[in-house]
């Protein structure tokens, strides 16, 4: 008998004390730097080297290059960039390999859309999803490496 | 009220008796409504969150709005059900609900009738119910809900039993059957009413009511976790609406008559407090009733089955009967 | 993947998936592929691969001397012998296909798809794609083919000749075609293998086997150092069983708990790998046990280690090991009309764009 | 003579309390169960045939989905078993982070059990309880790896992130503060007759069945039988730590639940001594060839995650993906002795003793 007026007393208590549930759709989450969210994509940085096209663990990324209009320059200018979100799992390969941070993940996480085809992003949407950048990348640029601050 | 009873029976009689019974009607359809919202907002804060905050101000309307969608929800009976049995399966629940409603006395002068077998009517009608669940449980043509139907017979026959034996304590007190002279005989100081003699009797009452509620600490015909949804898995749209509105009418209908055999009806606790109407101190007493309920169902896991018929047969039962007998001594002894 | 890689992969028609080149096995975070896979890196693979023998074999240091002809199963060794071949072969084009499948058809589409090994092993495309490559010429792709083809034979020819023994075969000697010589590394003298803790366990373990069981029931036994100088010893399937109950109740071992078990496609035959542990010695053995591949089958060790239950019934669906004396051999993953065993080598896909 | 029928039933694949995609055909007789079969492979993703046509690197992501309640056990058995092939060191700051992070997660993962065990039980509200202190954890995995569930953050020879500035003393505080709940869930349920009556005696086995059967982790210490992983075979940094290990004599679903809130407690002393140690420099990653090879051979690396022993076979042929990859799953094991147990019992035990044994249903179908 006692246990369960123990128990009575510990919910009364919670009836009482302040609520920790959020309202997400009214107030817009915030996350930490680090989130893993969609990815953000820089065109010029792009070398084109097909690193995270590798890497990816679902090939839902695919790319293609163009050599570089302008003749001084040699190399490869990024022509189409499409990532796949019905099946990119947003682990952050990608970004790790890459080795000019061309591609960097964001703090956005909306993805529900009403048809499948809006999942397929192309080269300017994922320019343009420029909002809440991650800041904090560990990628093979040189200053991208992994960052010791405690 | 009162004097309406006695007149004779004619059109017009009739038709104020109809009246009024809309109006109770609605009154307690008033009661379901924000007592579902209310459950729902206890069991919410008791759990650290909100509860319904989205539909209307502070989430009044929510209850309005399950209540809207079930009406337009489409309302499916399974090809291999019992059709004819299937709809009369609520109809069967919640009928007996409402009508058990017709004796309890609110006030002094409030209250429908006076029938001086009033608490074997109560008992006698609640348990028509049983009959309808059983008849949804198997009529839905579905293992978990004939399961659930089951569960639920049993459950309820083996709690009947000590939910009125332990009633009789009360009744040999005060010497019957009606609810109104029940109320009449507890005075207007707490210590005065029935539930302090009666202790015994009103932990068991307590306990055998939760039970005829199929509430949480013996929800096991509706144990989400095991039967799904026990007998009214395959019910959708208003039927599925009248289970739910017979059940909170039998919260309503079993806390009204905790607060009327038990805490002294109308009475106010302290005598020098009676200057304030009785119906509020009737609310009063009601609406512990009713939240004492919904701290339960947060709080408590479910019992076994097995362990359901066991308390209910060899500790309940017992307890009841020595409880008649120590009220008969107590008579006897200071002969009442 | 070159640069000239169709836009989006999904229309081209007939590409098996595990076909397309899924890009070179070293792109890992680390790869800096762009342009830097200059002749070092590429020395590297061919070294590492080098370094390739069975764990079977005595282990020897990082710095492998040169090939150890282990010929832990008949294609192996072809396979690399092969990879070199090809590669030495198509030096320039500096890419190292991997074994082609066993159907070498040709992709007519895919400019430059490797018809990779269709277990699965996607092609280890060494090269990087230089901007400047041009796509591969008819004529071309067809002299690899023929490589391809003329090195399966050989290696065809190796696995029947070559004892096969299994991965932990006593080192058979098996020729290997000389290899494109190449700068020889510094060779580390070979210092005499300290003996791992565990040998006198692992000696004493086959001795009393062969004593109690059969002469011939242990096939190989070595100690695998990589994994914490575990006893290893290979058991023919017909002694298994015996095997099974006497390290289930001989009181030196007593290994009551089985701790794992695992079907493995090793290509030429199939095998099962049991881990044992004796909670109370605290004794540990791993037993490898071989069948063929055209009606495998294993004694069930169920009636000894009821947990091995669940665990025969995997391997059974994705392997198609069946296990007499199992009290219900049913498929437990895939659905009971599935057909093939997926985990097989040699698993045919239902539908290629899965 | 009347004639009765046994009753068929499907519990799942869809239940409410099955903890995921699984199923149990069950024949009743009345309420009491005469047979028992599970189904399993509804989420059957193929990891192990995946695992082969991937590099290393990638099948980290997959192994997260596998016990997606505990993923950075997962995580650590892969990584651990490519780095025992080949014989990396592992920084001191990486494997401190790692020790951290994995019993941050075993605090998160018997939480989660906690929470859905009552909730199958029928009490609703421990199970807010337990997600809102798990939230807590949740964040701080969320600022470490950037994740709330798959978190993909250790890597061959270390980790990928180190702890962001704050991250440790966020850990520190969250020690007093969880045990503090702690007590709360105590008085909440662990007093309360009526759960007490549900699980006394249900679903009881001795020690010789559990090690036949090949149980582990809570399931095998209920029965008395001392084998934790990180005691009987330490890996990363436990033998620097004390801490003790909860047995249980009878074996039944009161000793499982005591056994797993005893181990809660214990993961917080574990933590609270890696935080007073935390290093203050090092790297995070160890010297790793660029190309991840392990040379050809093969290793079962095992350790202690919080449903029991997970195991991870690789077969290396010398090339960057795996030649085979097996995963021991302690779920898909345990789970064997559900048959055994169910007979005789009734619906509503069906469903406690489930719950008891902790499965997740991504690791028993792999």
């Amino acid at each position: 008998m006692k246990g369960l007026l123990k128990g009575l007393g510990v919910t009364f208590k919670a009836m009482t004390s302040k609520k920790i549930t959020y309202a997400y759709p009214d107030v817009p989450l915030q996350m930490p730097d680090r989130f893993r969210g969609i990815q953000h994509f820089d065109p010029d940085k792009c070398i084109v080297c097909n690193a995270c096209a590798r890497v990816c663990p679902t090939e839902c990324i695919t790319l293609t290059g163009k050599p570089n209009p302008d003749p001084d320059k040699k190399g490869k200018v990024i022509d189409t960039y499409d990532i796949n979100f019905e099946i990119c799992i947003l682990c952050d390969l990608c970004t790790e390999v890459c080795p000019t941070e061309a591609i960097v993940m964001t703090n956005n996480f909306e993805l529900a859309t009403y048809s499948r085809d809006d999942l397929y992003k192309d080269r300017d949407w994922l320019n343009g999803n420029n909002s809440l950048i991650r800041q904090d990348n560990i990628s093979m640029l040189p200053k991208g490496g992994a960052k010791k601050d405690v | 009220m009162q004097e309406l009873i006695q007149q004779s029976f004619t059109w017009q009689n009739g038709l104020v008796f109809f009246g009024w019974g809309v109006v109770f009607l609605f009154v307690v359809l008033g009661f379901v409504t924000y007592a579902i919202y209310f459950e729902r907002k206890v069991i919410g804060w008791m759990q650290l969150r909100h509860g319904p905050t989205r539909v209307g101000p502070l989430g009044l309307l929510q209850t309005v709005a399950d209540i809207l969608k079930l009406l337009l929800k489409e309302d499916t009976i399974p090809k291999k059900a019992d059709r004819a049995l299937f709809i009369l399966a609520p109809v069967l629940v919640y009928v007996p609900s409402f009508a058990v409603l017709a004796t309890i006395p609110y006030t002094q002068s409030l209250g429908f009738a006076d029938l001086n077998v009033g608490l074997l009517y109560y008992a006698a009608l609640s348990s028509i119910s049983t009959i309808g669940v059983v008849l949804g449980g198997w009529a839905s043509n579905n293992k978990y809900s004939l399961l659930g139907g089951m569960r639920s017979a049993a459950q309820m026959i083996s709690y009947e039993i000590p939910l009125v034996m332990s009633v009789v304590g009360v009744i040999m007190l005060n010497g019957s059957l009606s609810l109104r002279t029940i109320v009449g005989g507890q005075g207007n100081n707490f210590w005065e009413w029935n539930f302090l003699p009666q202790i015994i009797g009103f932990v068991i009452f307590m306990i055998a009511a939760v039970s005829e509620l199929n509430r949480t600490p013996f929800d096991l015909p509706e144990a989400e976790s095991e039967l799904v949804a026990g007998y009214h898995v395959e019910y959708s749209g208003f039927r599925f609406a009248f289970f739910m509105l017979a059940e909170y009418v039998y919260v309503f209908a079993i806390s009204a008559l905790t607060t009327v055999l038990f805490l002294g009806g109308w009475h106010p606790p302290l005598a020098v407090l009676d200057f304030i109407p009785g119906l509020l101190w009737f609310v009063l007493k009601f609406s512990f009733c009713v939240f004492f309920l919904f701290w339960l169902r947060a709080t408590m896991p479910r019992i076994r089955v097995d362990q359901l018929m066991s308390f209910g047969w060899k500790v309940l039962l017992p307890l009841a009967i020595l409880n008649i007998f120590l009220t008969a001594a107590y008579i006897e002894i200071f002969n009442k | 993947m070159s640069e000239d890689n169709q836009p989006t992969n999904r229309e081209k028609p007939l590409l098996e998936p595990d076909q397309e080149p899924k890009g070179p096995a070293q792109a890992v975070e680390g790869e800096l592929e762009a342009s830097t896979d200059n002749t070092a890196d590429d020395r590297n693979n061919v070294g590492e691969s080098a370094a390739n023998e069975q764990m079977e074999v005595k282990q020897s240091e990082m710095q492998e001397v040169g090939v150890k002809p282990t010929d832990d199963k008949g294609d192996a060794p072809a396979d690399n012998a092969q990879e070199k071949a090809a590669e030495a072969e198509v030096q320039p084009v500096e890419r190292k296909g991997d074994a082609p499948a066993d159907s070498a058809q040709e992709k007519a589409a895919e400019a430059e798809a490797q018809p990779a090994e269709h277990k699965g092993e996607a092609p280890t495309e060494a090269a990087a794609d230089k901007p400047a490559r041009k796509p591969l010429t008819e004529e071309e792709r067809a002299a690899r083919a023929k490589a391809a083809a003329e090195a399966k034979a050989a290696r065809a020819t190796a696995a029947e000749g070559g004892t096969v023994g299994d991965s932990a075969a006593e080192p058979a000697a098996a020729t290997r075609p000389a290899r494109a010589p190449r700068a020889p590394k510094e060779e580390e003298p070979e210092q005499p293998k300290v003996p791992s803790p565990k040998q006198p366990v692992l000696d004493r373990l086959v001795e009393q086997l062969r004593a109690d069981i059969a002469p011939d029931a242990v096939e190989a036994s070595i100690i695998n150092e990589t994994d914490g100088h575990m006893p290893t010893v290979t058991i023919k399937a017909e002694h298994w069983y015996q095997t099974a109950q006497w390290l289930r109740h001989n009181p030196e071992w007593a290994c009551d708990y089985l701790r794992n078990l695992s079907g493995v496609d090793q290509e030429s035959y199939l095998a099962v790998v049991y881990h044992l542990i004796s909670l109370k010695t605290r004794m540990e053995v791993a037993v490898h046990v071989k069948t063929d591949r055209e009606q495998p089958s294993i004694a069930s060790v169920t009636p000894i280690w009821p947990t091995a239950d669940w665990n025969e019934r995997e391997t059974y669906d994705l392997f198609g090991i069946a296990f007499p004396g199992h009290p219900n051999l049913r498929r437990i993953m895939m659905s009971d009309d599935w057909v093939g065993h997926p985990l097989r080598k040699d698993y045919e896909q239902l539908d290629s764009e899965v | 003579m009347i004639r009765t029928e046994e009753l068929l039933l499907n519990v799942g694949p869809q239940h409410p309390s099955t903890h995921g995609v699984f199923r149990i055909v069950v024949k009743l007789d009345g309420e009491v169960i005469t047979e028992a079969t599970p189904v399993m492979g509804y989420l059957h993703r193929g990891t192990e045939k995946l695992a082969e046509s991937l590099n290393y690197t990638q099948i980290i992501p997959y192994t997260d989905r596998m016990d997606y309640v505990s993923a950075m056990t997962n995580n650590y058995v892969l990584v651990h078993a490519v780095e025992k092939m080949m014989n990396i060191e592992v920084p001191e700051r990486a494997e401190f982070l790692r020790l951290i992070v994995m019993e941050l997660q075993r605090v998160a993962s018997h939480l989660v059990w906690w929470g859905t065990y009552l909730l199958d039980i029928g009490a609703m509200s421990p199970f807010l309880y337990a997600f809102r202190d798990r939230e807590i954890i949740i964040d701080l995995f969320n600022e470490i790896s950037g994740a709330r569930l798959t978190y993909n953050y250790m890597r061959v020879g270390g980790v990928k992130w180190d702890a962001p500035s704050g991250w440790i003393d966020k850990v520190r505080d969250f020690i007093p503060y969880m045990r503090k709940r702690m007590d709360e869930y105590d008085r909440l349920v662990s007093g309360n007759e009526i759960f007490l009556a549900r699980i006394k005696g249900v679903g009881q086995y001795d020690a010789d069945t559990a090690i036949a059967y090949g149980l582990s982790g809570a399931n095998l210490r209920c029965t008395g039988v001392d084998w934790d992983l990180r005691k009987t075979e330490p890996y990363s940094l436990y033998d620097r730590f004390e801490f003790d290990v909860p047995l249980g004599q009878k074996g039944d679903c009161y000793d499982r639940y005591l056994i797993r809130l005893q181990e809660i407690h214990e993961s917080l002393r574990i933590l609270e001594q890696a935080v007073a140690q935390f290093p203050s420099g090092g790297d995070t990653m160890g010297k790793v060839p660029r190309v991840i090879r392990p040379p050809a051979g093969e290793v079962y690396a095992r350790i202690e995650s919080p449903r029991g022993e997970i195991g991870c076979y690789i077969i290396s042929k010398g090339k960057a993906e795996p030649y085979r990859l097996k995963f021991r799953r302690p779920s898909f094991v345990n789970l064997q002795i559900l048959p055994k147990l169910l007979v005789g019992e009734t619906m509503t035990n069906l469903i406690t003793i489930l719950g008891g044994v902790d499965i997740v249903v991504g690791e028993v179908d792999c």
